[in-house]
């Protein structure tokens, strides 16, 4: 049990580090972009390439996963001086489907590498130290743990700071429109390019960070549905808290989790559930209805509750 | 009304604190089997009758059972294992990588699995594999065999031969029924199992002289494959090998069928048995397509599994891979039987003896070094008047 | 290459339909409509059991797609009215939560698999040497001409078209004009959301019935919309068949002569893989955009 | 030598699909004064506002400001030389606080950038706190220093217009465009935001006014200029060109604008 808690915990801080990521991009500078997903594979498989195919150290790796996805934010935002931000979506959305084709038709050296096969035996920081000390599988898990935390923290951190900045006013009122900001000197498409270098440095460096922990990545991983799963992660704690992006990951996480475990309960204790709570066991109902749920969640917020669960916080100046 | 109220406070109740409690409420003497299989999204269909497979296999051996032995003998397992009967967990994987390794990771570390039986697909059999591993838990998989599985380690095993042996079947089946073949199309979904069956195809066809002249890719769960069959057609290939899961198959094959492609004259298909269902409603498409399918077919298959599956889901086997979800099954509790404990250790050497010995109703399981499975019947066979017969070449 | 115009035809007819019925939402109320392309799903899928119960398989669709457009309705009503002063993106984000619940709840409740309408397969008639289309095909042709045309009619023709261009060149002032805006509104989405619903038919019965269908159409019926200009229906129609007509060319175009010309060493044909297909639409999109935000018949803001 | 105007616009011309936004104006604002455009609806008062801000290009002309030709500069740059303007819809960020709108409309923040919001930590500080200063300065002479904390999308439409006012005052522009400063504002605070601009001017700000409210005009401004059908009719003191008779027929000649009062 304590080491599924682990396994989540550790799947979750780096969930919360795109869902920041995202809150960066939209809750700060209101960029809607739907192909959030991309910078996560970037991140992924620029490392996993750097670190197998290049002989390169794994923070090596992380770093370049990181810059390769904070490149792929600029390259996303050039076009967003021109373009309407309802267009502009769509197009991160066709971006990201672009990047996972690429990996998706390419390999890299043999044919086993890359591809459909994607790429397994990804190495872990550290792993052999761990090893040869004599520790076990439950440590390093810890230990990784214990990294995607401090990470995530300091990311909280560094975006919340950030966020207080000048550099982070003039993204709060980019995301309102840019005609005020550009009557006041700001240089808005700047201001843009900037927020998705960071948001896509960020987004990178936790797929790096996924890669090395989960050892295998594949083109199934990062298809467009699990960008939403992220929106639904900051739509719900609140656009432009990072504290509320946290919070919705927390929630998409549990609900995500425990409706198998409901699941699993139902049938192990026999239950005799009465038709229609039968039906909705039934895993191949169960399985869309957590969509269905998350959806919901995300309409209600955004009908009766638009500031979502942990509001974005007035900075006081009043004596 | 007390299971009502129960159940009303399970929807209304804290569903973590609901939901967390359940994993160590039950936790009994049993041996724990953990399955992990797609239940929703694209594979459903096969991740129900894999489901199935499984199901049946448990529920033999928790009423005690006659298992066939490769000598003509019996051996009698159970009831139950190790005293108790067998509590088999099944997860839903969504069809997803990453719920594949959520739900194996509850398994395993929740529910405390002594086995974990999983998937037919690669791609997520992978990363299960890796992880079960590398925590020394036996991973037995159903059906997928990507090439790239025979790495995972020890504690994996397949229940399934691996891709490559299909391959040369499929060329040698095409040239026996049409004679002179120098070029060869193939037509494969994009992902590990169809991009291996491609290399695996096209390696074996030109180590004797064929040319393979299109090797088309497509993405599966789409709504058009026209241009992708034009392009399989435009370089006029003698023959060509193909694979598709149930709804892509039926569309490929109605669309290849209205553009006026001879299917069944030169299409060979791999694991033809993965659309019979699906293609029912409109069986002229596939008349008369020929093609391999893992042969499952003998009097034990028949008398042992289909007989007993219609008896208990009121229908026809879904798929095949219900046949092999039963094998891992029966292989898992025969291990855990001759080990005598859970440890994994003592399963993981105990497979390797007991697959030499039982005799599957796909088959003989004998495993090599690596745990791939060794030998696989591939019979031949022909879709008419709905339904897949064994094939004979005139 | 005769069965290629054919098939981009065939895909044009489809997609045109879906994109008139976001182009015409898209227009009144200037936010894209994640949620439209469900409509197609729903609407395929209500046929199933109109026609379980009976009914002849044109009045079954038919019942469906007016279904359909009822629940466009309701949504508006239920949903979109509520945020007609929200920003634009917040709008978008609704939609596509909303896209998820309908493409869920029709897993949820008709399952996995997919469905075929019981009409059977027809066999191809041969147009010359290199064509084939189906009977069925050419009824999908003509329904989406047809569907078209009578929107023409009505869009340019009736005093309520009038009113729905007023509404969507300028909604204050359509108001202000003495038009009800809320109920013009309100048309355009059973209208919108009933052309998806006919396109959705349209597939399943060129292809099948799944759950999937819409949202694996969504950026080709966006690109289409996009392409010819937002709130121009003709434009969707000419966006629609660029993209279908892409399609099917861009992949039957056999580079090997060139290469060859070009001094490369080749043999046999060469395609544009098909591993790509679904980057031709996004690669058509993107470059739209790039270079003409507007769209093709978009008049410049 | 005369000085020369502080902004200079010569022959500017905008076609907007066929119709004629503006058809050659050119028009000369001396530094010093409040300069009033008027004109009734559509005769292209925004247009040129915008196109001397750089958010809309002109087909021909040139625009030069404080002596430096500005034509065709991003409207960023244009506001970056001493030019601000604020919107007819006075769309100043409304989840930002009326602090957070003043702060934001400080020039030269070095803690816009990235690297010296990392590294000159104690310089971003100072600023700030030399802005904050400012800022409460200006707003308490719009009358908005109780405001300080509330969102700007909670104040009422006239205080909006103040703060929109407050933020082009706090860049320290060399002249302030007002885009309609009191459309839809109560009297008694168009007479507060009339005074507040004039004594903002005898303390040497400049200012150019689009504005309809014709008393307000009368009363805030030196100096007009009358634009119809995008060409320039009349210049020149407000009481004089408001009477004269080619002006009143382009305002008698639209039924729904407001005739000079």
């Amino acid at each position: 049990m304590t080491e599924f808690l682990i396994y989540l915990a550790t799947t979750g801080g780096i969930a919360a580090m795109l869902a920041l990521s995202l809150n960066l991009q939209y809750g700060l500078a209101g960029l809607v972009n739907l192909g959030q997903i991309a910078f996560f594979m970037i991140g992924g498989y620029v490392s996993a390439i750097i670190v197998m195919l290049g002989g390169q150290t794994i923070a090596i790796g992380i770093l370049g996963g990181t810059v390769a996805a904070a490149l792929f934010g600029i390259l996303m935002a050039l076009p967003t001086a021109r373009l309407r931000q309802d267009y502009w979506a769509i197009s991160t959305l066709a971006a990201a489907e672009i990047v996972r084709l690429f990996f998706l038709n390419t390999a890299f050296g043999s044919p086993y590498f890359g591809q459909a096969f994607g790429i397994d035996g990804i190495p872990q920081p550290y792993r052999r130290a761990f090893t040869e000390a004599g520790l076990t599988t439950s440590n390093y898990n810890l230990f990784y743990l214990g990294l995607v935390l401090v990470s995530l923290l300091a990311i909280f951190l560094i975006l919340r700071w950030l966020a207080g900045t000048p550099f982070g006013r003039t993204l709060k009122a980019i995301r309102e429109g840019d005609h005020v900001p550009l009557a006041l000197g700001k240089k808005v498409s700047g201001f843009r390019l900037r927020a998705m270098a960071i948001g896509g440095a960020v987004g990178g460096f936790a797929g790096a960070l996924f890669a090395h922990y989960n050892a295998f990545i594949n083109p199934e991983y990062f298809v467009p549905i699990e960008t939403f799963i992220i929106w639904a992660m900051v739509i719900l704690g609140g656009a432009g808290n990072f504290l509320g992006a946290v919070v919705g990951t927390v929630i998409i996480t549990t609900i995500y989790n425990s409706t198998r475990f409901i699941a699993s309960f139902a049938s192990q204790r026999d239950l005799e559930l009465t038709p229609i709570i039968g039906f909705i066991f039934e895993p191949r109902v169960l399985g869309p209805l957590r969509m269905v749920l998350i959806g919901l969640m995300i309409l209600l917020v955004i009908l009766y509750l638009p500031r979502g669960l942990v509001p974005e916080r007035r900075r006081r100046y009043g004596r | 009304m007390k299971h009502r109220l129960r159940a009303t406070a399970l929807l209304a109740g804290t569903a973590m604190a609901v939901a967390f409690g359940a994993g160590s409420a039950s936790a009994q003497q049993a041996v724990k089997i953990g399955m992990f299989t797609p239940l929703t999204g694209a594979s459903s269909v096969v991740g129900l009758d894999m489901q199935r497979g499984v199901e049946l296999a448990i529920a033999r051996i928790n009423a005690g059972f006659d298992v066939p032995m490769q000598d003509g003998t019996t051996l009698t397992v159970g009831p139950g294992l190790l005293g108790a009967p067998i509590n088999l967990i099944v997860e839903d994987d969504e069809s997803r990588p990453q719920a594949a390794m959520d739900a194996a990771r509850k398994l395993v570390e929740v529910d405390g699995v002594a086995v974990l039986i999983g998937e037919y697909s690669s791609g997520r059999t992978q990363p299960v594999g890796q992880y079960a591993n590398e925590n020394q838990v036996v991973h037995i998989s159903i059906g997928a065999n990507a090439e790239s599985l025979r790495d995972i380690g020890p504690y994996f095993f397949d229940a399934i031969a691996l891709a490559g042996l299909q391959g040369p079947q499929l060329i040698a089946m095409a040239q026996a029924a049409i004679g002179d073949v120098d070029t060869f199309g193939t037509i494969f979904p994009n992902n590990p199992y169809g991009v291996g069956m491609e290399i695996a195809t096209c390696a074996a066809a030109a180590a004797i002289g064929i040319e393979c002249v299109s090797t088309i890719r497509y993405e599966e769960q789409k709504t058009d494959y026209r241009p992708e069959l034009n392009q399989l057609t435009a370089p006029q290939p003698d023959a060509v090998a193909f694979f598709a899961y149930g709804a892509d198959a039926t569309l490929i094959l109605r669309q290849a069928f209205e553009l006026g492609v001879d299917a069944a004259g030169t299409w060979f298909g791999a694991e033809v048995s993965n659309w019979v269902a699906d293609v029912a409603a409109i069986p002229e498409v596939a008349e008369g397509i020929r093609g391999v399918e893992h042969a499952v077919a003998g009097e034990l298959y028949e008398t042992q599994y289909r007989a007993a599956y219609v008896d208990a889901y009121g229908e026809e086997p879904l798929t095949v891979f219900g046949a092999f979800g039963y094998d891992a099954a029966m292989l898992a509790a025969l291990a855990i039987n001759a080990a005598g404990s859970t440890d994994s250790d003592a399963i993981r050497q105990a497979m390797h003896e007991v697959s030499q010995t039982y005799l599957g109703i796909t088959g003989n399981l004998a495993f090599d070094e690596d745990g791939m499975r060794m030998f696989q019947d591939y019979g031949e066979f022909i879709y008419t008047n709905g339904e897949l017969v064994p094939y004979v070449a005139e | 290459m005769l069965q290629v115009v054919i098939d981009g035809l065939i895909r044009t007819a489809e997609l045109s339909l879906i994109a008139v019925g976001l182009t015409m939402v898209y227009g009144i109320l200037r936010f894209g409509n994640f949620a439209h392309v469900e409509f197609a799903t729903l609407g395929s899928f209500l046929v199933l059991p109109l026609a379980a119960l009976g009914i002849a398989f044109p009045l079954a669709a038919l019942l469906a797609i007016v279904a359909t457009g009822l629940v466009g309705v309701l949504l508006d009503r239920a949903i979109f009215r509520r945020l007609r002063s929200a920003p634009p993106e917040m709008l978008m984000i609704a939609s596509f939560a909303l896209g998820i619940m309908i493409r869920e709840s029709v897993r949820a409740i008709w399952g996995p698999s997919p469905y075929l309408y019981q009409l059977g397969v027809l066999r191809p008639i041969r147009i010359g040497d290199f064509g084939r289309i189906t009977p069925i095909q050419i009824g999908i042709i003509v329904a989406a001409a047809v569907a078209i045309l009578v929107f023409h009619a009505l869009l340019s023709r009736t005093r309520l078209g009038t009113a729905m261009r007023a509404t969507a060149d300028n909604a204050p002032l359509a108001q202000a004009s003495g038009i009800n805006t809320e109920r013009i509104i309100a048309t355009v989405w059973l209208i919108g959301a009933g052309f998806g619903a006919l396109g959705g038919v349209l597939v399943g019965l060129n292809t099948q019935v799944k759950a999937d269908t819409g949202f694996a159409l969504i950026v080709e019926v966006f690109a289409a919309t996009i392409l010819g200009g937002i709130g121009n229906p003709y434009g969707a129609l000419l966006g629609a068949a660029i993209i279908g007509f892409a399609e099917s060319i861009s992949l039957a175009i056999n580079w090997s002569p060139l290469l060859t010309w070009l001094g490369f060493e080749v043999r046999g044909f060469v395609f544009i893989p098909t591993g790509y297909k679904t980057a031709i639409p996004f690669a058509i999109l993107i470059l739209t955009l790039l270079v003409r935000p507007q769209g093709i018949l978009g008049a410049r803001r | 030598m005369a000085a020369e105007p502080l902004l200079q616009v010569r022959d500017v011309a905008r076609r907007f699909g066929g119709i004629v936004a503006l058809d050659g104006v050119s028009l000369d604002v001396p530094a010093g004064i409040v300069f009033g455009l008027i004109g009734p609806n559509g005769s292209g008062k925004t247009t040129l506002l915008n196109i001397i801000t750089g958010f809309v290009r002109a087909d021909r002309g040139t625009v030069s400001f404080d002596g430096r030709p500005i034509r065709g500069l991003p409207s960023y740059r244009i506001a970056r030389l001493g030019l601000s303007r604020t919107f007819q819809s006075s769309r100043c960020p409304q989840r930002m606080t009326v602090m957070e709108n003043m702060l934001l409309a400080a020039a030269n923040q070095s803690g816009e950038s990235l690297g010296a919001a990392i590294l000159q930590f104690r310089r971003v500080r100072a600023e700030e706190r030399a802005n904050l200063e400012r800022a409460r300065e200006i707003l308490a002479t719009v009358n908005l220093a109780a405001k300080v904390d509330e969102l700007a999308g909670n104040l009422s439409g006239g205080q909006k217009k103040l703060l929109s006012l407050a933020q082009a005052l706090m860049s320290e522009p060399k002249l302030i465009l007002l885009d309609e400063p009191v459309a839809g504002v109560n009297p008694i605070l168009v007479q507060e935001i009339g005074s507040v601009i004039r004594s903002l001017c005898d303390a040497g700000r400049n200012f150019l006014i689009v504005e309809h409210n014709m008393s307000f005009i009368r009363a805030t401004c030196d100096r007009v200029a009358v634009l119809d059908t995008g060409r320039l009719i009349a210049e020149g003191e407000p009481d004089e060109v408001l009477a004269r008779e080619n002006v009143l027929r382009a305002y008698l000649a639209r039924p729904t604008a407001e005739a000079p009062a």
